[in-house]
């Protein structure tokens, strides 16, 4: 009298194949960061990259606008008749270290008084709230904005920071922006952890506050703070595309988003000089946000509101 | 004096550790108010005793054991270890004196760093206080993990989540070994175990007891359990002490109404005596706001007018045997004479 | 009500160290000895202008002095000169607040009707091909700011198709309700895109999370239909995220606003922010930061309000406080 | 208005329950585990039985699968469970949603997450009223207080308008219990609905447990992993280990005359009050299969002190005592049998050797 059913595996097929899904995401975004970084790093060596300040020139002139995407000019060129796809290697290559520079002092500034505030509490975590709330209240492109608009009146006054050069003026810039995200992510970690029971045993050992934090609580936060780095890292390149566009950016190098802004009158001209950077742009920060979505799986992060 | 009484600490014999009026209190939020956890408790343990420590959820027990340890520091109350005041000592000497007191918790997963090498984690005492060379460390770690029944070298390459949860016990209790302490306090210990694990967890506790002369206490809300590997046993309700005696007698001739109530609430795996007993109303009130006099009064059979206004002292009904009741019951095989 | 009184309290502190500190910041190295109101306004005012400009806002007195003047004032509804344009600061930025308020508004409300359902019906029916189409949208959303969306959306719609005009006149609904609309559905676009695949993705986890807890599971054991266990049961336990993503998004949404409108040449706050800023005019920068930190915060305050409105829990916790 | 005429109005004729070759297996990441791998059993209508295992015994998935309420993804379901009569085993959630609440209802473990946090305790109550009788809001919310009082909730009138935080973790289970009698189900299924319990709350929810179940005629599946609950509160108890049913008893007659040496290690290494203390504890050495690889032969081999050869190769059937039909056990070597007293008289020796 068995009734014997048919085998039900309904939805493990959707399972696996949600599964593939991402991990393509990961694949491309990996694939491309690596190709950029690699044309990047090497653009003066590579052949099939044009200088900085080659010009492609038609019939000897150099012209405005003068060649399309096509075999010539792979990207076209641009209003002084740079080859764009050059140019976007070139911008890479500042845009990454503007990106990763910024990232790594969010993530070190914003990092410390995050873990600080959710350790210690009391009045350590008021004080270092209190700075975070500062700096979230400002829409964080305002707040940018305010601070390079004024770093040559402050390079003019506190003299000792007159080496900086406007690329590390920008990256340090936005590396403020990143500091109260970082600082509230790592101090919502840190509450959770130094709940634990392990954070208890090794004071139970006897082990320093220091040691606590840095041996139990700080390898704990890596996957946290390396997912949202990652996903930052996105955010921050927009933001510097952004700064660019509104006219604070580098001019040269040249990064994406001062060439975007220098094209974007012409739209209507020459539309690659304008959309090709954008592309480069887009296709960046949605590598590092297929990354950051692979981390924060792989880690069991809950994406927290960056 | 709100406290339950000193009636039961003991003058003569090799006092380990002796817990004088301790009183925890945790604030809520920014009320004012108080959660009054432990609410003036005393105890005592001999060298090479074990001392069970019962209780349902809320009752305290947790929050006593954590105490000793001075994690974090009681809102008042002393606490004697080794002849040494715990209470007044400054963060140094207490780290220092921690080394001799060790505690295992209950969460066997949550207490072992994730993110570590469990060879690490079991190294990481010595590595604090810098005891001996890493080739001593390591020799001694080893010995630690082969006698708590983990091989030292699958715990050199992996981390917690790789090890089960009675595994993840074992490496917990390795780790509180490697300092050699006197006391060790086990927080539940065994209470997210399956029974078959639990049982091992038991009985590994008794051999490294007797091996290295431990002195053990032992909290726990499973009666069952805290008889079996305990000496003497103190009954916690809503941060006081109830009842104290050695372990036998206790379960042979509950004095306290809780006590005999916990008792009798436990299901026994025996179809012939279960099924039989009546349970008891209502469930403990809030710490918050603790009632007046004798904190079970509330639903306690035997409860009259001196027990709602009075609070009941620890006085001793029988050899050793402990009560803080105005109404004790008395077992029939224990003559005593009530004073 | 004391939960209230202590958020208040700490509006009141952030938003007076903010504007103190851009004013700070501002001044740097404009009260040199000398005349600041110069240095601010450029070589070309008479000294008869600069002198009446640092008496009335006492900018040769000490920083404090000068922001509690400041402060006093711009209670009073004085905002101040552009020094730049010569006209009251509340003068010049009359209708502009109108045009980033409604740029803001339909971007938040529609990413809000894009993003709910769109992630409920993700979670519900996670891993199915709607659920990875929409998680790709949002991927490509997400990684799509303004200033990378608004070129490629006008060189299609207003140069390759002229579906719409290139420039945006200043167009009040109670002007034109279809020229109002028409103006601002592209930029909207813009600005909501990116925002409805921020929320539709921290909604949909959320969801999925809420989904495997105990209390769903007993909801379908009771016999409630998908329908209901979706918008009555799991909705509601998982909006936290989404709340909190709101007003982040908020501060999100001044700097959006602002690339909108200098690619779609509108006139609103932001572009004012940016001239401003650019040319150093004092008043109109802490003026505008004022009233943005205050309205993000405002917001947000809102914005926790709501989640007491929500969740009984918080409510019970906060009236104990 | 009686919400007990559905069970009684109910034919009468044939078990109320009856699986046959449940199989639920998952596909993970590691490969496919075989959570409940074939399990067969009968309910009788009014009968409590009680599913003892370990955590990983597949005893919880098996109560999910007669309820259906299993994940849909990345599960497979084999086997028949006949429920009145009537093939549930292969419904679609859709279909079973007629069956949930009004027929077959169900306790979780926690009381503490198994009510929405952000609902009145009455509405909650009322839900499956509304859905399945009908009822309207204001006989919904009445009928609602009616069975906070049968559960022995005090201030009923008052708790329905509470939300489910303000309750303790007893109210909690009280009002779960609520909730699953709401509309007359004939079989309740309870996942180890005390184990987030003190003791003393435990033995109150166990006896509204059976006093609701003999007042409704309901059958009730109990699962747990304390062998003292089932012994005072269920019928019938089948042991589970490794995705299977291994003995299966009348209470008393399982106690009195255990088959496994599974079941008897089990209750062996449970600490006694009646034992005096530091009483030896007999473990069962190793640990529970690991289900994606189950061992050959009997589940239980590799940790049996009375193993031999064959059980290692070749896996025993669940087959009936002599004395008692309805007792079945899965072993080669029962207790009692000759092979097992002589294995453990020669482990016996080789102990005495070794000391």
């Amino acid at each position: 009298m068995t009734t014997a059913l048919a085998s039900s595996t309904h939805g493990a097929a959707e399972v696996k194949s949600a599964r593939k899904a991402r991990h393509m995401g990961w694949m491309f975004g990996t694939a491309w960061l690596v190709v950029l970084s690699f044309c990047a790093l090497f653009a003066n060596q590579l052949p099939f990259i044009r200088t900085y300040d080659a010009k492609v020139r038609v019939a000897g002139q150099a012209k405005q606008y003068g060649f399309g995407p096509g075999w010539t000019a792979w990207l076209g060129t641009d209003n002084s008749s740079h080859d764009v796809f050059a140019r976007c290697i070139y911008g890479a290559r500042q845009t990454l270290f503007i990106g990763i520079g910024a990232t790594i002092i969010g993530l070190t500034v914003g990092g410390l008084l995050g873990v600080l505030g959710g350790y210690y509490r009391g009045w350590v975590d008021r004080a270092i709230s209190i700075i975070v709330d500062c700096l979230l209240a400002m829409p964080a492109l305002l707040l940018a904005l305010l601070l390079i608009q004024r770093t040559d009146q402050i390079k003019e006054t506190i003299t000792a920071l007159g080496w900086l050069t406007r690329t590390e003026e920008i990256t340090i810039t936005l590396g403020i922006l990143a500091i109260a995200p970082f600082a509230r992510i790592v101090r919502a970690q840190t509450l959770g952890l130094r709940e634990r029971d392990f954070v208890l045993a090794a004071r139970s050992l006897g082990a320093k506050s220091q040691r606590v934090i840095w041996r139990e609580i700080m390898p704990n936060l890596v996957p946290a703070m390396v997912t949202v780095a990652v996903t930052g890292l996105g955010i921050l390149i927009a933001a510097e595309g952004t700064l660019a566009f509104l006219g604070l950016g580098v001019a040269r190098p040249q990064t994406w988003g001062t060439m975007i802004d220098a094209a974007r009158d012409d739209l209507s001209k020459a539309w690659w000089a304008t959309i090709f950077p954008c592309l480069f742009l887009f296709l960046t920060v949605l590598s590092f946000n297929f990354i950051g979505d692979h981390l924060a799986r792989k880690f069991d992060i809950r994406e927290a509101a960056v | 004096m709100a406290g339950t009484g000193k009636a039961h600490l003991r003058t003569e014999g090799d006092v380990l550790l002796r817990v004088e009026d301790l009183v925890v209190e945790f604030p809520v939020g920014r009320t004012g108010l108080k959660v009054n956890a432990v609410s003036g408790i005393s105890l005592d343990v001999l060298r090479g005793e074990t001392l069970g420590v019962v209780g349902e959820s809320g009752c305290g027990k947790s929050t006593t054991g954590r105490a000793i340890m001075q994690l974090p520091r009681p809102t008042s109350g002393s606490v004697l270890f080794e002849g040494r005041q715990l209470t007044d000592m400054s963060g140094d000497d207490m780290r220092e004196a921690r080394t001799r007191m060790q505690m295992i918790f209950q969460d066997p997963i949550s207490s072992l760093n994730p993110r570590r090498k469990v060879r690490d984690i079991v190294t990481e005492p010595l590595a604090i206080w810098k005891r001996g060379n890493s080739t001593e460390q390591r020799a001694k770690v080893d010995a630690l993990l082969e006698e708590v029944g983990i091989d030292p070298q699958r715990a050199a390459e992996s981390q917690p989540h790789q090890f089960s949860g009675g595994q993840c016990q074992r490496i917990s209790i390795a780790r509180s070994l490697v300092l050699e302490p006197t006391l060790i306090i086990c927080d539940e210990p065994v209470s997210a175990l399956d029974v078959s694990v639990q049982a091992q967890v038991l009985n590994l506790l008794e051999d490294l007891k007797a091996k290295h002369g431990l002195t053990l206490i032992f909290i726990a809300h499973d009666l069952a359990v805290v008889k079996n590997i305990s000496d003497r046993v103190a009954v916690m309700y809503l941060g006081k002490i109830c009842e104290v005696a050695p372990s036998d007698d206790l379960y042979r001739a509950p004095a306290h109404h809780y006590t005999s109530v916990l008792l009798d609430s436990i299901p026994v795996p025996d179809p012939s005596v279960a099924a039989t007993k009546t349970a008891i109303e209502g469930e403990p009130p809030s710490p918050v706001l603790p009632p007046p006099g004798c904190r079970f009064h509330t639903r306690c059979p035997a409860a009259t007018d001196v027990c709602r206004n009075e609070e009941p002292k620890l006085r001793e009904i029988a050899t050793a045997h402990f009560v803080a009741c105005h109404h004790p019951l008395y077992g029939d095989d224990v003559p005593v004479s009530v004073a | 009500m004391r939960y209230f009184l202590q958020r208040m309290l700490q509006f009141a502190v952030v938003f007076f160290l903010v504007t103190f500190g851009v004013m700070i910041f501002m001044r740097i190295g404009m009260n040199k000895p000398g005349d600041p109101a110069r240095t601010m306004l450029g070589g070309f005012v008479t000294d008869q202008k600069a002198a009446a400009v640092n008496k009335q806002y006492h900018l040769n007195d000490n920083v404090f002095v000068q922001y509690f003047y400041w402060l006093a004032k711009m209670f009073r509804g004085d905002f101040g000169i552009s020094v730049q344009q010569n006209i009251t600061v509340a003068n010049y930025m009359k209708g502009r607040v109108l045009v980033t308020f409604f740029l803001g508004f339909y971007s938040l409300l529609w990413a809000l009707i894009i993003a709910v359902p769109v992630a409920v019906y993700q979670a519900y029916r996670r891993d199915s091909n709607f659920d990875r189409a929409g998680n790709l949208f949002s991927f490509l959303f997400v990684s799509l700011p303004a200033l990378v969306l608004a070129p490629v959306i006008i060189q299609l719609f207003v140069i390759r198709w002229a579906w719409f005009p290139r420039i945006s006149e200043k167009v009040m609904p109670w002007q034109s309700l279809s020229g109002h609309f028409k103006n601002f559905f592209l930029p909207v676009v813009v600005l909501t895109l990116p925002l409805a695949a921020i929320f539709a993705r921290l909604l949909r986890a959320d969801i999925v999370q809420t989904l495997q807890s105990d209390f769903i599971t007993l909801a379908s054991a009771k016999g409630v239909p998908p329908s209901r266990v979706l918008w009555t049961h799991a909705l509601r336990n998982s909006l936290f995220s989404l709340l909190s993503s709101v007003g982040v998004q908020l501060g999100a949404l001044v700097g959006g606003a602002l690339v909108v409108e200098q690619y779609f040449s509108m006139k609103g706050m932001g572009a004012l922010l940016l001239t401003s800023i650019l040319s150093k005019d004092l008043f109109v920068v802490q003026s505008v930061t004022a009233i943005v930190v205050a309205v993000v915060s405002v917001a947000n305050l809102l914005i926790d309000l709501t989640y007491a409105f929500i969740d009984p829990r918080i409510r019970h916790a906060r009236a104990l406080t | 208005m009686s919400i007990a005429i559905q069970a009684s109005t109910r034919t009468d004729d044939g078990p109320l329950l009856e699986l046959e070759g449940v199989r639920t297996h998952f596909q993970t990441p590691r490969g496919v585990v075989r959570a409940v791998d074939g399990v067969s059993l009968t309910l009788e209508r009014g009968r409590a039985l009680g599913i003892v295992g370990e955590s990983g015994s597949g005893k919880t998935i098996l109560s999910r699968s007669i309820m259906g309420l299993l994940p849909t993804r990345g599960t497979i379901r084999q086997g028949s469970i006949r429920f009145e009569g009537r093939e549930i085993g292969g419904l679609s959630r859709r279909a079973m949603r007629d069956v949930w609440g009004k027929e077959m209802a169900m306790i979780f473990q926690d009381p503490m997450t198994s009510l929405n946090p952000l609902m009145k305790i009455g509405a909650q109550i009322a839900e499956p009223l509304r859905i399945h009788l009908d009822m309207s809001r204001s006989d919904a919310w009445a009928t609602a207080e009616r069975l906070m009082n049968d559960v022995r909730i005090p201030a009923a009138g008052r708790r329905l308008r509470q939300y489910p935080h303000e309750l303790s973790g007893g109210m909690r289970q009280r009002i779960m219990i609520a909730i699953a009698m709401a509309c007359g189900p004939t079989l309740l299924l309870a996942d180890e609905p005390t184990t987030a319990l003190d003791v003393t709350v435990q033995a109150q929810i166990l006896d509204l447990l059976g006093e609701q179940r003999r007042d409704r005629n309901m059958s009730l599946l109990l699962v747990t992993h304390d062998l003292g609950v089932v012994a005072g509160h269920t019928d019938d108890i089948g042991v589970m280990y490794g995705g299977k049913l291994v003995e299966m008893a009348p209470t008393a007659e399982l106690f009195a005359n255990m088959k496994m040496p599974y079941t008897e290690a089990l209750l062996q290494s449970i600490p006694k009050l009646a034992d005096p203390s530091h009483t030896r504890l007999n473990v069962i050495a190793g640990r529970p299969p690991d289900l994606v690889n189950p061992p050959v032969g009997c589940r239980f081999s590799p940790r049996c002190p009375y193993a031999q050869d064959r059980c290692r190769e070749e896996e025993p059937p669940l087959i009936p005592t002599v004395e008692d039909p309805r007792h079945t056990y899965a072993c080669w070597y029962p207790v009692g049998s000759p092979a097992y007293h002589e294995t453990k008289a020669r482990r016996q020796r080789e102990a005495e050797v070794a000391a």
